[in-house]
């Protein structure tokens, strides 16, 4: 890839809507790789996590952004328990998350993730819980390649008794429901 | 009084000897002008000025103060500059709090090596405490009655 | 009563004159400044006909005070004090009006610049009305060093002095001189047997005359100032008479605990009870670790004095020494007092504890080691007679992982600062390494290389290009074991991936840290340590041997991570910063320093003691001072200022809410003056 | 309590632990206490303890008087208890050698008086014996602590210097304020010392302001607010506001509170290396 | 034996161990457990679900928000402290807490959303911390069993150490909770190195491949560990290396067949509490051979 920074580039200063966003300061980051060395799911990034916040450092929003690496990052937070530089890199990837929706820019590739967040979300909406099954179920609909992976383990958990057909309504779901407007 | 000349503003420096005093003789070393109106006074080190000495200052009818020396870890008594920046961090708002324009009494850490930033420090407060105007609070206190100046050797 | 001011303007060519009115500020001067008895003017008052005008003007007009109105003080102050001397004037009634730096060079304006030299020239002469005469102070100099620390920066410096013809104490904790670099293997950036060249000055050290060696010891307390230092050292108890000793061995061959831990062969190898650290020591003579000694903790147990004790006894009657025994299991910690000039502080560092790092073991697996444990196992006289081998089972690794910064540029693991050395190092392990294992693959973890030294680059560059160590850029995040390997989890940045790699060993290149007992030691010194426990110079650039205390001064690794080039660099400069001090004797040093008042009785001093002063000085030069009655009761208790450390910068006179203490040449009265002498209408 | 107080004090003075016991007494209207000093056990009855026990007794430890009358025990409220640190820390006195008789208290003055309003120490900090009901001591927010000067710091520059200036011109130098000071301990004042004459000793506008800055600033880092200055001056200068304020920036910029530990390092003699600069150019 | 007045503790299960869910042996365990020995247990009022990744990984506010709420019923019924098992609940009520506290801006957004102020004086214990807090004499006190030989693997994942500023909760990385009280029922604990390495976590639908990668790695170190089961205290944990096992098994080809338990289910076999009241048949590994070994 070619970087080109450009005055728009530098303007737009990115690392600062992020450290505005998040207090998390990248400028800290002295890229030693800590973290994409003791990243498990570093294997299927298309960026390192190193990398990424070499992104941010640089101002180079959509390619963090549009990374499939935000979407595989697994929140295990081994980077920032090890880094030396106490960047909260797991937490980075959080925001990135947050902004790529924002702007529309969550990668494609990476679909079956962003459904699965919003397939729990929509269940928690409705509800105040999750109702595993009817999560399950959204999810299955909106994804439908991913139905047959799960073909044997669905009715071990229903004959386990692991998976209830009644969604659980909490008293309050009217107030978690207000949650969800107030954070939009 | 119509149209007077422009009001130039008395400004006393209070300087440490290793650091702002010698940037204030580097500015010269390379004829960097800037306005005439500070009276230098030197002393080993910020750590030595105390407040008395600016109160004195203001007493006497200045109507701008600078205080200024070493950058923090750069004093050349090791901490002098630290003790110092505890003191304006509260005698500083206690003038305030008083009525005092917090802009008269300005503090910078200048460098032996930062003869331009003396120049526009200087330019700075000069600039700022003539917008102020004379600081014609104290002066006018101080023409109330004798002037309690034993010492005063001047007309 | 009243000075007679003498006034000096000085046209400096047309430096001055050309924006100063000089003729006007003189004619001002003179007239509106009563005690100004004598003002004019001169061309180049710092030539020597300017210098003999001031000579021969305080002379004939018989001046008391003088403003000389030139250049910044920075250049001639003490040229225009010298020539007052010459006259017989006190030099501190002669003060420096800065009217050209100041003023002519930056205010274009005549009429401008004219007016501001005038009101300067008054405030000096204001100020030379009060200037008080003021004497050089005169130290006392004992014409004897200490040297604390016996690394190679105590030994080096300890040399120096030596052979510049003055005594030398020289104390050491452990039990034998050579600190650090006595364990080393090869030195870079030339692989010469660190031994080889390190013994042969330990036993110079030795035999010198004007050398004093004390090991097993350590300071007690220091006090005094410059030139005049009491140092009480403690030698701690050996149980073995140095004197009688004659280090024959037959004492540690008989010693039945023989399992432990060797500290110098950083616990790869054993040692007995009683022991020398390595078999090159100086002295080379045994002490009695009692922690260990079975007699020692039979003693303990029973609560009776070691000689006591009937358990075992060997040494004791191994020892030849007859019809004294050269070994003493009652002997007693020792309270030496020595009188020094000036004191070098060499205490050196200690290497990064383990289990600071959890995620590469924590000091768990036996195969990840140190980089000092790896030039033990380098070492030809080290426990594997230099070859090298797992300490876990003693194979030789065919692949050896080095990690860089283990502790350095970590601010997690509180240690911010880079180490220096461990770049250097870990290109001469993979060398040392390949050399002795030339199947075998180095492995390098670095973040960034940084070997800013003369041969270095080339050095480690040689590590990759011709001795094969492959470098990868990156930090390790985790090392674990599986099976008999160590898996190391690394990164390499420049391909973006990470870096699996099945290792046989690894070496963490930890990092150099500040001694741990370094705070309690400053404050026994007065001398400061920075964030990290390091002792700080006095001045980063200028003075970078002098501590922050007048007479003590800093080499070696004591003072921040460096490697032994720069470490011998050091000594020397510190031992010729103390041979120049130690070659008068008496010092002179400017008398600007600060002074607590003192008054007739029944007043004594104004001076309260609230010690505020005290505890702002940043020399520790603020004491207390009992004032007694005749029958020895204490009236009051009042600060008191020693000269000797005191170094002028005021703080405490600024901190004294009554006043009580003032800084000559920069006293209250001086200051007033100036301040008042402002010209403001 | 005045009866465990009375106790305390007679076993004192009979086992010779203290020479006197600095206390409060009766007054001559039941609204007014006045300070007494008990050298004889059959005395102690004069010791009384309640709601117009407003002074601050410590400042009797500075006073040649009574210190001539040998180790004292000192009843103090736990905003007293203060000055007792700041002593110590401030070499004036030893710890060993003064007695503390803690009193807890829940605000003295009628009406209550202002240092009563935000108090966090009705439970002395230190002391050798506690009388009364310990009171678990509140934590009160700072904002809380210091709202005596939001109406102060709110008002305009030319405001407050008009303010001030009124307040000043009041001032007739009588040195009340700094006489009753338990701080203010120096031998000569600095607006004693003439050679040179820093303050003004005189009743001139001038010098008021020099001296009443001067005060409130040698005070800064001291100060445990009891308000004594206040109470005494005659011309009623709130004298405290200035105290206050320079306690307020001493906590909000060096999170330091006078006289609470005795471990903290005195804020004036320290300092940090990231203390505030944000003034400094 | 002393007679102590049980502390009242707030009970925040979590959507994943409700009874009906995917991991529901581990609340009856945590509450048989409770009722034998613990502290009593209250079931916060009308609790909902934390938000887990799906929230912190998409809006931080609404994260926040739906964990604050619980926080606040939990604060309104006066419970002083909160034992959410779930070390993903746990982990994102402490972090919210935190979150707000230093956050005053986050804080009223957030008591906005919720309508209900938020103190934050409530301390989260996760399940172990829980069981060393509260239970460590008493399993002491009360043991039945004594398994036989029971090599057990102590696997902690992620939430319950991470991240450690926040959390502080053990050594992140070389934790030792777990096998303390794995010894107290009388296992073996068996040192192993990936103890905190981390299953996959949220991606079992959405990337079960990694998933599978993650867990093979976790199974077969314990495995060559020497262990005769794996003991977890967090849903996630259990789901991925329990239900995925055959899968992985399949496409690693590698046969572990190993029991993972939940802690509870431990102390509970240890205190003889019956294993089909403590869940273990809802396993889809086989869970005999531990059961067994209590015998």
């Amino acid at each position: 890839m070619k970087i080109k920074i450009t005055t728009k580039e530098l303007k737009s200063d990115f690392a600062k809507e992020v450290k505005d966003r998040s207090g998390i300061d990248v400028k800290k980051c002295y890229q030693c790789g800590k973290c994409t060395a003791g990243c498990p799911v570093a294997y299927e990034m298309d960026y390192m996590p190193n990398q990424i916040i070499r992104f941010v450092q640089l101002g180079l929003k959509r390619e963090a952004l549009t990374s499939r690496t935000i979407w595989l990052c697994a929140s295990c937070i081994t980077c920032t328990t090890r880094c030396p530089k106490e960047v909260k890199i797991a937490e980075l990837m959080d925001v990135l998350r947050e902004m790529s929706l924002e702007e529309g820019l969550a990668n494609p590739l990476e679909k079956n993730i962003t459904t699965f967040h919003q397939a729990f979300l929509n269940s928690v909406k409705k509800h105040g819980r999750i109702s595993e099954l009817w999560m399950l179920n959204e999810y299955k609909m909106k994804r439908p390649k991913t139905a047959l992976q799960d073909l044997i383990i669905g009715p071990q958990m229903l004959s386990k008794g692991k998976l209830s057909f009644l969604p659980h309504d909490i008293k309050g779901k009217d107030a978690v429901k207000r949650i969800f407007e107030k954070c939009k | 009084m119509a149209e007077e000349t422009k009001f130039e503003p008395k400004i006393v420096a209070f300087l440490c000897n290793w650091c702002t005093y010698a940037g204030a003789d580097l500015a010269g070393t390379g004829r960097n002008q800037y306005q005439a109106n500070v009276r230098v006074i030197k002393l080993p080190c910020t750590g030595g000025i105390d407040p008395l000495f600016l109160i004195k200052a203001f007493e006497r009818g200045a109507d701008g103060i600078l205080v200024s020396g070493c950058h923090p870890g750069d004093c050349h008594y090791n901490s002098g500059n630290y003790h110092a920046r505890r003191r304006w961090n509260v005698f500083r708002p206690l003038l305030e709090f008083c009525g005092i324009n917090p802009e008269r009494i300005q503090f910078s850490w200048i460098s032996a090596a930062e003869g331009g930033k003396w120049v526009e420090t200087i330019n700075g407060v000069v600039d700022t405490v003539r917008a102020l105007g004379p600081f014609e609070g104290y002066q006018k206190i101080n023409t109330i009655g004798p002037d309690a100046s034993s010492e005063s050797s001047q007309t | 009563m009243g000075k007679k001011i003498g006034v000096f303007v000085c046209h400096c060519g047309t430096n001055i004159s050309a924006t100063v009115d000089v003729e006007k500020v003189a004619e001002e001067t003179k007239k509106n400044n009563p005690g100004v008895s004598y003002t004019t003017t001169y061309k180049y008052m710092c030539s020597d006909p300017g210098q003999k005008l001031l000579r021969d003007k305080i002379k004939e007009e018989g001046l008391t005070g003088v403003v000389i109105a030139a250049c910044s003080p920075k250049m001639h102050e003490h040229t225009f004090r010298n020539a007052a001397i010459k006259s017989g004037l006190n030099p501190y009634h002669v003060e420096i009006s800065n009217i050209r730096e100041q003023c002519s060079w930056v205010h274009p304006d005549k009429p401008v610049g004219t007016e501001k030299s005038t009101d300067l020239v008054r405030m000096m002469t204001e100020k030379v009305r009060k200037d008080k005469s003021l004497k050089p102070i005169k130290v006392h100099v004992t014409k004897r060093a200490l040297i604390i620390g016996g690394g190679i920066a105590g030994i080096q410096a300890a040399l120096d002095i030596a052979d510049g013809g003055h005594e030398v104490i020289m104390v050491e904790r452990e039990a034998s001189i050579g600190g650090h670099m006595a364990q080393l293997s090869e030195t870079f950036p030339t692989l010469d047997c660190s031994q080889c060249i390190m013994t042969p000055k330990m036993v110079e050290a030795a035999q010198h005359d004007n050398i004093t060696m004390h090991t097993w010891s350590e300071i007690e307390s220091i006090t005094g100032y410059l030139g005049n230092f009491d140092v009480k050292i403690r030698k701690k108890a050996r149980s073995v008479d140095l004197d009688l000793c004659t280090g024959c061995s037959s004492c540690w061959q008989v010693c039945p605990c023989k399992k432990i831990k060797s500290e110098f062969d950083m616990g790869l190898a054993n040692r007995t009870a009683i022991y020398i650290p390595f078999p090159q020591a100086i002295p080379s003579k045994p002490v009695i670790d009692r922690e260990n000694c079975i007699l020692f903790k039979d003693a303990r147990k029973k609560n009776i004095k070691p000689n006591d004790s009937k358990v075992c006894r060997k040494c004791i009657d191994a020892c030849p020494i007859a019809p004294v025994k050269a070994i003493d299991y009652n002997q007693e910690d020792e309270i030496i007092d020595v009188k020094v000039g000036a004191i070098i502080v060499a205490t050196g560092f200690r290497e990064l504890e383990d289990g600071l790092y959890g995620e590469y073991g924590g000091g768990k697996y036996e195969d990840v080691i140190t980089g000092m444990q790896f030039e033990r196992l380098a070492s030809a006289s080290g426990p594997t007679d230099g070859k090298i081998k797992r300490p876990s089972d003693g194979k030789e690794p065919e692949i050896v992982v080095f990690i860089q910064c283990v502790g350095s540029r970590d601010p997690s693991k509180g240690c911010s600062y880079c180490s220096k050395t461990c770049c250097m190092y870990t290109a001469k392990h993979t060398m040392l390494y390949k050399h002795k294992v030339h199947h075998g693959h180095a492995f390098v973890f670095y973040i960034d290389i940084r070997c800013a030294g003369k041969g270095y680059e080339e050095f480690s560059q040689r590590a990759i290009e011709e001795e094969g160590a492959t470098y990868l850029r990156g930090r390790v995040s985790r090392v674990y074991k599986k099976g008999d390997k160590l898996i190391v989890l690394g990164a390499d940045t420049l391909t973006g991936s990470v870096v699996e790699i099945e290792a046989d060993m690894v070496v963490l290149a930890s990092a150099m840290k500040a001694q741990d007992d370094a705070e309690q030691f400053a404050q026994k010194l007065s001398i400061q340590y920075d964030k990290d426990k390091f002792f700080s110079e006095m001045h980063p650039k200028l003075k970078p041997v002098e501590s922050s205390s007048a007479g003590i001064f800093l080499a070696g690794t004591c003072q921040g991570p460096k490697d032994i080039p720069e470490t011998v660099a050091q000594a020397g400069a510190a031992a010729s910063k103390v041979l120049a001090l130690l070659s008068s004797d008496e010092l002179e040093r400017e008398p600007v320093v600060a002074r607590v008042d003192r008054q007739l009785p029944p007043v004594f001093s104004t001076c309260i003691g609230c010690f505020y002063c005290q505890k702002v000085c940043p020399y520790s030069a603020i004491e207390s001072e009992d004032i007694k009655a005749r029958d020895g009761s204490v009236i009051k208790t009042v600060a008191r200022v020693n000269e000797g450390l005191c170094q002028g910068c005021g703080l405490c006179a600024a901190t004294c809410r009554s006043k009580s203490i003032e800084l000559d040449g920069f006293n209250d009265e001086q200051i007033y003056a100036e301040i008042n002498a402002v010209e403001f209408n | 309590m005045i009866e465990a107080l009375r106790k305390k004090a007679e076993e004192l003075l009979r086992s010779n632990t203290v020479d006197v016991i600095y206390g409060y007494g009766e007054g001559s209207t039941p609204e007014r206490t006045r300070p007494v000093f008990i050298t004889k056990p059959e005395d102690v009855n004069k010791l009384i303890w309640n709601k117009y026990c407003v002074y601050n007794l410590t400042t009797y430890l500075k006073r040649q008087e009574s210190r001539k009358l040998g180790k004292p025990a000192i009843v103090v409220k736990g905003c007293d208890a203060k000055t007792i640190v700041v002593l110590i820390k401030e070499s004036q006195i030893k710890r060993e050698d003064v007695y503390i008789l803690g009193v807890t208290c829940n605000g003295v003055g009628e009406p209550l008086a202002t240092k009563c309003k935000a108090c966090d120490v009705n439970t002395p900090r230190i002391y050798d014996d506690l009388i009364g009901e310990k009171i678990e001591n509140k934590e009160i927010p700072f904002d809380e602590r210091y709202a005596e000067l939001d109406e102060y710091e709110k008002l305009s520059e030319k405001e407050k210097w008009d303010f001030w200036q009124k307040q000043f011109a009041k001032c007739i130098k009588c040195y009340a304020c700094s006489s009753i000071c338990p701080l203010c301990f120096c031998d000569r004042c600095i607006v004693d010392k003439n050679q040179p004459q820093w303050i003004d000793p005189s009743a001139h506008p001038r010098g008021n302001l020099s001296w009443n800055v001067t005060r409130a600033y040698h005070l800064a880092g001291r100060c445990i607010n009891c308000e004594e200055c206040q109470r005494v001056c005659p011309a009623d200068i709130p004298l405290n506001l200035l105290n206050k304020k320079l306690a307020k920036e001493t906590e909000k910029n060096f999170n330091y509170r006078s006289g609470y530990n005795i471990d903290d390092e005195l804020a004036m003699a320290t300092y940090k290396e990231d203390d505030n600069q944000d003034f400094i150019k | 034996m002393q007679i102590k007045e049980k502390t009242r503790i707030g009970y925040y299960p979590g959507c994943a161990i409700t009874m009906g869910s995917s991991s529901e042996e581990y609340g009856t365990s945590v509450l048989r457990v409770a009722e034998a020995i613990g502290p009593e247990l209250e079931e916060i009022h009308d609790w909902n679900c934390c938000g887990a990744s799906s929230a912190h990984a998409t809006n931080h506010k609404l994260s926040t928000a739906l964990s604050i709420r619980n926080i606040s019923l939990a604060e309104q019924s006066g419970f002083k402290e909160i034992l959410a098992p779930c070390p993903m609940c746990s982990q994102r009520l402490i972090i919210s807490q935190k979150d707000v506290a230093d956050d005053e801006e986050l804080k009223k957004d957030v008591e906005d959303a919720i309508e209900m102020p938020c103190n934050g004086d409530v301390k989260i214990l996760n399940y172990l911390e829980l069981i060393k807090n509260y239970c460590m004499d008493e399993i002491a006190e009360k043991r039945k069993k004594t398994p036989k030989d029971l090599k057990i693997a102590s696997y902690y994942g992620c939430l319950l150490l991470r991240p450690p500023k926040v959390l502080q909760f053990d050594d992140p990385e070389n934790p030792t909770s777990m096998e303390e009280i794995v010894e107290a029922t009388g296992a073996i604990s068996v040192d192993w190195e990936l103890k905190t390495n981390c299953c996959g976590g949220g991606f079992t639908l959405s990337r079960t491949d990694i998933v599978l990668k993650l867990t093979n790695d976790i199974l077969e170190c314990a495995v060559d560990a020497g262990a005769d089961a794996i003991a977890v205290a967090c849903p996630m944990c259990h789901a991925n290396l329990d239900m995925r096992q055959k899968k992985i098994e399949k496409e690693y080809n590698r046969k572990f067949n190993i029991p993972i338990v939940y802690i509870s289910e431990l102390i509970g076999l240890a205190l003889d509490l019956g294993p089909i009241s403590l869940g273990l048949n809802k396993h889809f590994i086989d869970t005999e051979s531990v059961v067994n070994a209590f015998a």
